[in-house]
């Protein structure tokens, strides 16, 4: 439950089972794992702004709160160097039922890619570069706006 | 008032923060980029192309317009890249 | 990896891991997991036609591989007798990106939930009663029709 | 052929399956539900409101008007309630 961020890796299973122990209320835990990729890529590096990513990420996590009947929510973001197979980013969520768990993890998924105050330097063989936004992560980050026009940043 | 630099444009400052002392005439967001713009070689290579630089007021997003009155802490990134 | 039917509870964290072991173009794993819920249900009793069930998943995997670009998917359906809190379903999908992966779990899982062979008997305070087919889970599992008309059943 | 039912047409009729001898007169699956209905009150009961009862030849899903010429396996069960 709950938001972290941190350097270190994350127990996918435990963080899904968290959400379900002790409780028979919950009939539905959807999850998103983002991995890093390689390909032409050795490594790259997470920055954050601590202190406003957490705080963000909370306001992100209330705001899911409000347009889904959730029982719970986890979201784990790695910052610091990572390898091409590390686990980047878990998003966690439990409901009564699928649609809500679906639909609120990919919202956070979408605000996280988007919009979260992190930065992505790559380094490749041909040198190191920070990546730029895509447009594709805007346009689906971009998908919930508007819903509910109260709730727009 | 604390300055906060993250990614590109904390590598071309040179430093991840600093502590500023503004003239009366800094009101906004926009109005700061353009005074730090003046402070040498390496402030007007990372604000550049102040368009698309993002600021945060005390960690809430911030627009070029947005005073920046009794603000403790500003910083400035570019658009964020997620995880 | 694959689909699979059985009595035994499964390991999602290593049904997730799976999926991106010994590999680095995995870029998203996502996952979704149903679990029986409480309330006044004491028990509940899966059925399903062995054979058919494993055809029809198996099926339906493959049409999500076909419409998303998957690198891989795993179904574990349970059958027998559970208990409030147990788990009943998991899927896993993984892709390069979270839009297919999310899509394809979603996919899978409204048809899981609506037109697998699978029936649903409930053990009550009051009774014992076979569950009726929910309008809204139809209703979700429509959203997918249409899109691939050739590929409609 | 060989019957199979679920469910509550299963728990109606009394048993998981049975092998049949069909007449020549059963062509399609609605044929075989009406030759059923005529075998007894469990199957009268179990198909009392046939239009709800699902059928699959052969582990496909199969329509009242579908011909069962060559099948082997025919099952009827209640609408899906999955997992």
């Amino acid at each position: 439950m709950g938001v972290r961020l941190q350097r270190e890796d994350f127990d996918i299973g435990a963080e899904i089972a968290a959400l379900s122990a002790g409780r028979t209320d919950v009939g539905a835990v959807a999850s998103f794992t983002g991995i890093c990729r390689g390909g032409d890529i050795v490594a790259m590096t997470l920055e954050h702004y601590p202190g406003m990513a957490e705080a963000e990420i909370e306001r992100h996590v209330e705001e899911a709160q409000s347009r889904w009947p959730l029982l719970g929510v986890t979201v784990i973001h790695r910052h610091g160097r990572l390898v091409p197979g590390d686990n980047i980013v878990l998003v966690a969520t439990a409901s009564q039922h699928r649609e809500a768990a679906f639909a609120a993890a990919e919202f956070l998924m979408d605000y996280l890619k988007t919009r979260a105050p992190f930065w992505k330097k790559e380094e490749r063989a041909g040198g190191d570069g920070w990546v730029e936004a895509r447009q594709s992560d805007d346009a689906a980050a971009a998908r919930w706006s508007g819903r509910r026009p109260e709730a727009a940043e | 008032m604390r300055l906060l630099y993250f990614a590109w444009v904390r590598e071309r400052i040179g430093k991840p923060d600093e502590e500023v002392d503004l003239p009366a005439s800094v009101r906004t967001v926009g109005d700061l980029v353009a005074w730090l713009q003046g402070r040498g070689e390496e402030y007007a290579y990372a604000f550049e192309n102040a368009a698309v630089i993002r600021a945060a007021i005390d960690r809430n997003h911030a627009k070029p317009d947005t005073a920046i009155a009794g603000a403790r802490e500003i910083a400035f990134f570019p658009p964020m890249t997620g995880g």
